[in-house]
This record gives structure tokens, C-alpha cells and sequence, in this order.
């Protein structure tokens, strides 16, 4: 190349100094032509990437030396919506929040709208039991996703398809007990939309089984797979203090060895009242992340198993008027609830000003929700604390150093959903 | 162009061939995704339309299936890639944001894909359940095997056959 | 002895043209059935979904050089080993072959011959072994 | 339960650094000034009293129109969201920011992870952050004017970088 003849004429290259090292041979001045790194993309439309995020490599050979990740590819303004809506309108953009586990972004979103109206403690019992025992639920159908999506990811296309297998058995529970398999919406602020029947428990104690005997299976396939393990053993390694400085929590944030689940420090709803253990990990690699992610869902089978029995009778929801809809058959009957019916769908439910932060514990860690309200039908502003937004962040730092093939099983196991990510 | 011949029975064996061999680029982008999972997954199997196995490289695709939401950041970048396919190519808008923005109607969301890419067959549904994906996908099958793909017009206008659906769509055939 | 020859030829002859018109036929049947309508937003480097940063003739690390120089020299050692496997029925037998038997006592020259030569191999292995010639770190 | 937190502050800073303190419904919360944004957070987290650790959430409000606060209060708010693994005790801190200057000191020196968290809301409400390594947009993309999420932005207002000719088939 011609541009490349005078860039060196005028500026002689650095030379290299060569041992040669066999007997009476001087040492040679070899030119040191250094490597140029190479920007390479890995764009936004890209089977490992989500198809949300565009991460911008500076690439030496296979090694990464930067990685500049950049999202914002589905932000679909979450904030500007729920301005615009009134609180019991949110539910459905909640449910597109982490769309693989929709059902905990809900009860996130209830709880905190429940404390700014101070009814959160006056909840009938069998509404918390209900939302513990779904919660749980779409906790098992989230780390299936992550797990068979990150492992179709690193070829293991049979552990995706038990995955989706098992996940299928979820979604029909979901879809039996709230119309919809993926974008629930069942929650209501004061309560959830249906009640829970006592067939539907059983089915529901039928399945695990079946899901944990899928489990097992995939582990087999993956625990001791040499080609899984050589991917995923010392790669993308998170340490405490960046789980601290960066504030990532959940499955992400245990695996470096931070012991910190909003369940058992801060418990909410009747979490207390189950006994089930935090897998936590201790060197923070992506086989830690997968390992707490499969004890995870053996736990919250666990937790589910306690909790269908022993559900409580009662009503699912909460009784005041001023919260809850007056039934169908009243409203076509009575005028005063034809009244507060129109008067709350209309424009909502009058939450008295004030401001609120309220954490649970998501699929992907402590889901937070900062509501400003200005005592009308609809929140001034209602923030989402995602917890995959820190994980992501934290890339910029753990990637370099990797190869490029480590960058697939290490965002994998991140577990960045795009909705949540970007809001 | 090489030599002229028109005759509807190898057309017809033509559109018949691809119809069962589409070969999809799975534009993923949001929750829809999740639900295509499922549609590509075993239980409702979308291999028993030989349309089952994704090309994550536009040159080896001809179906452009834009599941979920395209935001205003992701338009370049879709038009971009629909350009980069080779024709015959179809476009399926998964989901009602990708058919019309859904219930983002906002600064960040574009009203549906088609304001950048001509889409063939819209599925609603948000996620749609993946009965109603595969009604879409054989809806885009009865079309591709009359020809009435836009880029399936577009060719056979070029070569001079003559249009099947000139009905359908006056107005944009009259255009340059 | 002439008439088996060309049929050789020709078996080997059919061979080649029935390979090179298959490849043909389907390039052509592309060209012609297929429509092409080549643009300049086709032509243009998919990388994922966004536009091109940088370009692919940055100078890369010499260890890539490395490797195909050391493959390439290793990959003819094998190609060489397919004719004297052929042919080692002959070479390892003193006399004439008749069929599969062997008239003439054992003769050493056939494993003599590779081992030689895989000998002067195995040094020059060694040695890039020792020169991390070929090694990723 | 992080009354002691509001204790430690009022204590540790006299100076009229700590404009307000104050609890609702659960959260304890305190009003900082601008000037004194960094130094508190350091405090916070190296006090052994608080150890405020773990950085959770940093976020804007835009309080134009909100009828509940007083007219002349300056129009943004940064909200920061702290906890200590250690005590378990949370606290959230305001700094007030007006709209003519809206800037204040970045926190990255005292957690790493406020980087993505100080871009958005750059990106999203218009608080540049002073010191900040690499301070450009997160979410929107480049070419966007204005910041969507400042309540005179209206909502459907869109700047589209690409659309298709109505009416050709291309």
C-alpha cells in the first residue's frame, strides 16, 4: 500500500532486539511492525447479542483489548408511558420489563404502589401466598430461558430444548391460571386478578417433578461436560468488590460471593415463612453464575412445594372500594358500583403524594421501584431499578482480556433482557 | 438478462420449492422472542413448515422475520439488513409492535416496521401464541406460491410478466 | 497394455467433467433462473446490522503467519504418505508381486524410506515446538 | 431502621451541608447540597457507622408543575439510592439541581457503578456530570435533540433516522 511506504520513510520503525541462541551468533535488529488492533462489531442484530445490545471490539488477533457496549436498542420509554397512564394501567408495561420472568416485575410494581397507599400490610393472606407461589414460578421459568438460551449459545442445542420443554409445562400453568403464557398481567394493586383454584395446585405439584427430572438431565449433559466446562470455568470473572461498587445483585451478584437476596435479608409477603437456601458462589466465573442459577430453581421448587399446601383460604382482594373493582355482576346491578367501577377505571386510583422506593427480588436481582406520586390517578414519575443495567455496565471492564468466544457464554450468563435493560 | 421464457408451471414448481424451504433470518429484538422460542421449540414445532432453521446472515436468507420492537435506534439497522438480503425475499411482522408499535407510541418506537422495510404478512399479538404464528406463516405461504410477494411483484414487473394482483395494489405500481 | 490405459483415462476423464458440469450447471441455473438485482445497499459489508467501522486490512499478528506456514508444511508430510501407502506392498517385498503374495523374502527399504523421512519431520516439529512457534499465548 | 444513618449525617456534617432530613413511609431520605454531594457520599461509605457500600440506584426528577413542592425549589432533582450490605440499611439522597445549571459532581470516583447510571440520566433529564470519564448518551441514540423524559418533551414527538417512500413497493 502506497500511504503505508511513506509512513514508514520518514519514521523508521522501532527495531526488535532477537536472540538468535545458538553458539557465536550476535543478536539481530529486527523491525518491530506492531499489530494495529481491529474494531470489530458485534452488533445489534446478532444471535448471542439478544438482538439488542451493539458491543464495539478493539480486537488483537482473537484477544479483546476494549469492549465499548452499547444498548439503548430497545428503549421503548417505559417512564414516558407510565406518566401518561394511570396505575393500574402500568401492569402491562411491567410485564415487558424482564419478559422472561413477567409475573415478578409485577409483583414488584403492586407492592410498591400498595406501600405508598399503606395497604400493603392489610393484604388478605392467600393474595401474599398466591404471589409467592407464581413469583417463584416465573423465577424457574426465567433461569430455564437463561440457561437454555446461553447454552444453545455454546452449541448445546438438546439442554434448549429440554429447557423449552419444561418452560412449556410453566407457561400452560400460567396460561390456566391468568389467560396468557408469557405477558401475565395478573397482578392487581391490592391483589391479583383471579383467584387460585385447588386443581390448579395440584397440577401445579405435578409438574415440578416432571421439571425437576428435566433438570437433572440437563445437568448431566453439562455439569461434567469438558467442552461446557473449558468455556465457562475461570471466564468472565466478577469480583465482590465490583458486585459492590456496581451494585449488581441476583444470581450475577451471589456468584462472586456477595450473600445479599432481598428475600432473606429484607423478606416481603410470607418469604419467612419457607425455609430455602441462597446458592452463593465464590470465584464469580460464568460456571458460577450457571451453578446458582440451576440451585435456584431446584430452591424455588422447593419453596413452591411449601407454600401450595399450606395457601390459606379467603379473598384475592383487597376489600376498600377505593382500590379494588367492584364485581361484574354489582356493577351492572348497583348504581354506587357502577359508579366507583367508572370513577376507577376512568382516572384511577388517587394515591396520596408522596414518594416511594420498593425492592423485590427479581430474576436477575433487586428490581426496584421509585414512584413520585402527586396524589392523582397517574405517578408524577415511576422509575425502574433494573438489576441486568449494572451487569451489563460491568462488561466494559471483564471483557478485555477474553477472546472473542468467551464474550457468548459471558453475556449469556449475564442474563441482560433488553426490555429491562433499556426500559 | 439472460433469455426470456415465461411459463406459469415452472413458476408455479418455482414458488411451490421455496414456499417449503424458507429460510429465516430471526430479526429478535424484544418479547416476542420469547414466544418465538417457543414456535421454534418442539411443542409447536416450526420445522414441519421447512421454515425451522434461522440463517443469522442476511445473504443466506429470503425470510425476514422481525420479532418484537423496532425502536427508532434499530431502524438503520433493519433497513440495512433487508437491503442486504437477496430477492425473492418476505418479510413477517411477529407481534403487533413490529406490525404497528403496539402500545409504545412514543419518542423512542417506531410505528411498526413497516415504516422502513415492506412487510408481506402481520401477525398480531402481543406475544402472539404460536398457533397464530404458524397461521401467519402459512398465510405467507398461500401468497408466496401465487406470487404475491413484494419483491415476487417487484421481479415480475421488471421482467414484464404480467403482474398477478395489479388489483391489489394500483397505486404503487403505477409509481417509477 | 494400451486399451487399459485410456480407459483409465477415461474413467479418471468422466470423473473430473461430471464434477466440474455439476458445478457449472447449478452457477448457471443461479444466474439465469434466479433474479439478480444487484444494488449498492447489497453490496454493502454486513456487520450485523451496522455500518462499517475500520477495515479488515489492519496488520494482523505474525503468530497467524506462523501457523499457516508450520500447517502447510506438516499437511504436504501427509500428502506424501498417500503414495508410498499405496505403494508399500512393493516396497516392503525384494521380489516381483503376484497379486497379494509376495515371491521375494521381506525388504526393509519401504519402512526404511518413512522413517527417514518422518525422522527429519519430527526434528523440524521439535524444534517450532521449542520456538513456540505455534503455541497462543 | 436507618435512623442511624440521618443521625450519623446530621452529626458528622454541620456545616449546612445537610439542608434536610426526613423519613416517609419506610425510606429514610436526606436533602443535600450541590457543593457537598461528593463528600457525603464518601463519608457515607467509608463512616463504618453507615458503610454504605453498595451503590443501588441514581436517578433525575423533574419537578416542573409537580404541585406539592415549592415554587422557587430548584426544577431537578438527583435521587441516589445507597445500601450497606453489612448493616442492612438503606438511604436515599437528594441534591437539587436548577434548570439554568443543571450539573453536579460525578460520583465515579466513589462507586464505579454510577458511570451507566449518571449517563442516562444525562441522557434521559439534561444533568451534565462534572468529571464524568465519558459523558455521552446511553439509551437514545446520537443524533437525538433534546431529552424525552423532562416533562415539556411531549411524548409522541419522534426524530426517525430512516423511513421508507410511502407508496413504492421498495
Amino acid at each position: 500500500m502506497s500511504d503505508s511506504n511513506d509512513h514508514d520513510s520518514h519514521l523508521v520503525p522501532p527495531t526488535r532486539r532477537v536472540v538468535l541462541g545458538f553458539k557465536d551468533a550476535e543478536d539481530l535488529d529486527v523491525p518491530d511492525l506492531p499489530t494495529e488492533p481491529l474494531p470489530l462489531n458485534m452488533g445489534p442484530s446478532h444471535p448471542a447479542m439478544h438482538g439488542t445490545v451493539r458491543m464495539v471490539l478493539e480486537v488483537e488477533g482473537e484477544k479483546i483489548s476494549t469492549a465499548d457496549i452499547q444498548i439503548g436498542y430497545l428503549h421503548r420509554c417505559f417512564e414516558k408511558e407510565s406518566e401518561a397512564a394511570t396505575y393500574t394501567q402500568i401492569f402491562p408495561y411491567t410485564d415487558r420489563l424482564n419478559y422472561i420472568s413477567p409475573m415478578l416485575n409485577n409483583i414488584g410494581y403492586a407492592m410498591a404502589v400498595e406501600k405508598l397507599l399503606g395497604i400493603s400490610d392489610e393484604l388478605p393472606e392467600r393474595v401474599k401466598y398466591i404471589r409467592v407461589i407464581v413469583g417463584e414460578l416465573a423465577r424457574i421459568s426465567d433461569h430455564l430461558t437463561c440457561l437454555g438460551a446461553s447454552a444453545m449459545e455454546l452449541g448445546a442445542f438438546t439442554v434448549f430444548l429440554y429447557a423449552l420443554k419444561a418452560r412449556e409445562w410453566l407457561f400452560e400453568l400460567l396460561e390456566e391460571i391468568c389467560g396468557a403464557r408469557l405477558t401475565v398481567s395478573y397482578m392487581r394493586i391490592g391483589g391479583v386478578a383471579a383467584d387460585m383454584t385447588e386443581e390448579w395446585g395440584a397440577q401445579l405439584l405435578a409438574v415440578l417433578p416432571r421439571v425437576r427430572e428435566v433438570m437433572s438431565d440437563i445437568s448431566k449433559l453439562l455439569d461434567r461436560n469438558r467442552i461446557f466446562r473449558d468455556r465457562m470455568d475461570g471466564i468472565g470473572i466478577i469480583t465482590k468488590e465490583d458486585a459492590l461498587a456496581y451494585g449488581i445483585t441476583g444470581p450475577v451478584g451471589r456468584s462472586t460471593g456477595l450473600a445479599y437476596d432481598v428475600r432473606k435479608d429484607h423478606p416481603y409477603l410470607v418469604y419467612d415463612r419457607f425455609d430455602f437456601d441462597v446458592p452463593v458462589g465464590s470465584v464469580g466465573d460464568n460456571f458460577d453464575r450457571y451453578a446458582v442459577r440451576v440451585e435456584e430453581i431446584l430452591q424455588s421448587m422447593r419453596i413452591i412445594e411449601q407454600a401450595v399446601p399450606t395457601i390459606p383460604a379467603g379473598r384475592f382482594m383487597h376489600p376498600d372500594p377505593r382500590v379494588t373493582l367492584p364485581p361484574k355482576s354489582e356493577t351492572y346491578n348497583s348504581i354506587e358500583a357502577m359508579i366507583a367501577h367508572f370513577k376507577l377505571i376512568m382516572d384511577g386510583i388517587h394515591v396520596p403524594p408522596g414518594e416511594i422506593y420498593s425492592f423485590t427480588e427479581a430474576g436477575n436481582g433487586e428490581l426496584g421501584f421509585y414512584i413520585v406520586a402527586d396524589g392523582t390517578g397517574r405517578p408524577w414519575k415511576c422509575r425502574v431499578r433494573p438489576p441486568c443495567f449494572p451487569a451489563t455496565a460491568v462488561l466494559g471492564k471483564v471483557l478485555p482480556g477474553l477472546f472473542i468466544a468467551d464474550v457468548v457464554p459471558t453475556f449469556g450468563m449475564i442474563n441482560m433482557i433488553g426490555g429491562e435493560c433499556d426500559r | 438478462m439472460g433469455f426470456e421464457f415465461h411459463t406459469t408451471s415452472l413458476q408455479a414448481a418455482v414458488n411451490w420449492a421455496r414456499k417449503w424451504s424458507l429460510f429465516q433470518y430471526p430479526f429478535v429484538t424484544a418479547c416476542c422472542g420469547m414466544e418465538f422460542m417457543s414456535v421454534a421449540a418442539s411443542k409447536y414445532d416450526i420445522a414441519r413448515f421447512g421454515a425451522e432453521f434461522p440463517r443469522f446472515s442476511p445473504r443466506q436468507a429470503d425470510l425476514l422475520i422481525i420479532v418484537g420492537t423496532i425502536t427508532e435506534r434499530q431502524g438503520p439497522a433493519l433497513r440495512r439488513i433487508y437491503d442486504q438480503m437477496c430477492e425473492p425475499k418476505w418479510v413477517v411482522a411477529f407481534g403487533v409492535c413490529a406490525s404497528t408499535g403496539g402500545f409504545y407510541q412514543n419518542y423512542g418506537t417506531m410505528p411498526g416496521a413497516d415504516q422502513v422495510v415492506p412487510v408481506d404478512v402481520y401477525i398480531p399479538g402481543c406475544p402472539p401464541r404460536p398457533e397464530q404464528v404458524l397461521d401467519g406463516l402459512m398465510l405467507l405461504q398461500d401468497r408466496i406460491q401465487k406470487g404475491e410477494g413484494h419483491s415476487q411483484i417487484t421481479i415480475a414487473a421488471e421482467r414484464g410478466y404480467d403482474v398477478p394482483i395489479a388489483a391489489i395494489r394500483p397505486k404503487e405500481l403505477k409509481g417509477p | 497394455m494400451t486399451a487399459t490405459m485410456t480407459s483409465d483415462y477415461l474413467s479418471a476423464a468422466l470423473m473430473i467433467l461430471a464434477g466440474v458440469g455439476f458445478a457449472l450447471a447449478l452457477t448457471a441455473a443461479a444466474k439465469y433462473l434466479g433474479p439478480s438485482r444487484p444494488s449498492a445497499a447489497k453490496d454493502y459489508p454486513y456487520e450485523c446490522g451496522s455500518e462499517v467501522i475500520g477495515s479488515p486490512r489492519a496488520r494482523f499478528e505474525v503468530k497467524f503467519y506462523q501457523v499457516a506456514i508450520v500447517f502447510l508444511v506438516f499437511d504436504i508430510e501427509t500428502a506424501f504418505l498417500y503414495p508410498w501407502a499405496i505403494k508399500y506392498r512393493e516396497l516392503s517385498c525384494a521380489g516381483a508381486v503376484q497379486g497379494t503374495t509376495c515371491t521375494g523374502g521381506v525388504s526393509f527399504f519401504g519402512i526404511g524410506e518413512i522413517l527417514v523421512f518422518m525422522g527429519i519431520l519430527i526434528v523440524a516439529l521439535a524444534y517450532v515446538w521449542r520456538k513456540r512457534a505455534v503455541g497462543w499465548e | 431502621m436507618a435512623q442511624i444513618v440521618l443521625d450519623r449525617l446530621t452529626a458528622q456534617f454541620s456545616g449546612g451541608e445537610i439542608i434536610e432530613v426526613g423519613s416517609s413511609r419506610g425510606n429514610e431520605w436526606a436533602r443535600i447540597k450541590r457543593e457537598a454531594w461528593v463528600t457525603v457520599c464518601k463519608f457515607l461509605r467509608d463512616d463504618p457507622a453507615t458503610k454504605m457500600d453498595m451503590f443501588i440506584d441514581l436517578t433525575a426528577v423533574d419537578r416542573m408543575g409537580l404541585r406539592t413542592f415549592p415554587e422557587d425549589a430548584p426544577r431537578f432533582d438527583v435521587v441516589l439510592h445507597l445500601y450497606s450490605v453489612g448493616h442492612k440499611h438503606r438511604v436515599r439522597l437528594y441534591c437539587g439541581v436548577p434548570e439554568e445549571d443543571p450539573s453536579v459532581d460525578t460520583l465515579v470516583s466513589v462507586w464505579e457503578g454510577v458511570n451507566w447510571f449518571e449517563r442516562e440520566a444525562y441522557d434521559l433529564y439534561g444533568v451534565r456530570f462534572k468529571g464524568h470519564p465519558d459523558l455521552r448518551r446511553i439509551l437514545m441514540y446520537p443524533e437525538f435533540v433534546g431529552h424525552p423524559l423532562r416533562k415539556d418533551y411531549p411524548k409522541e414527538k419522534r426524530q426517525p433516522l430512516v423511513r421508507r417512500q410511502a407508496g413504492t413497493r421498495e
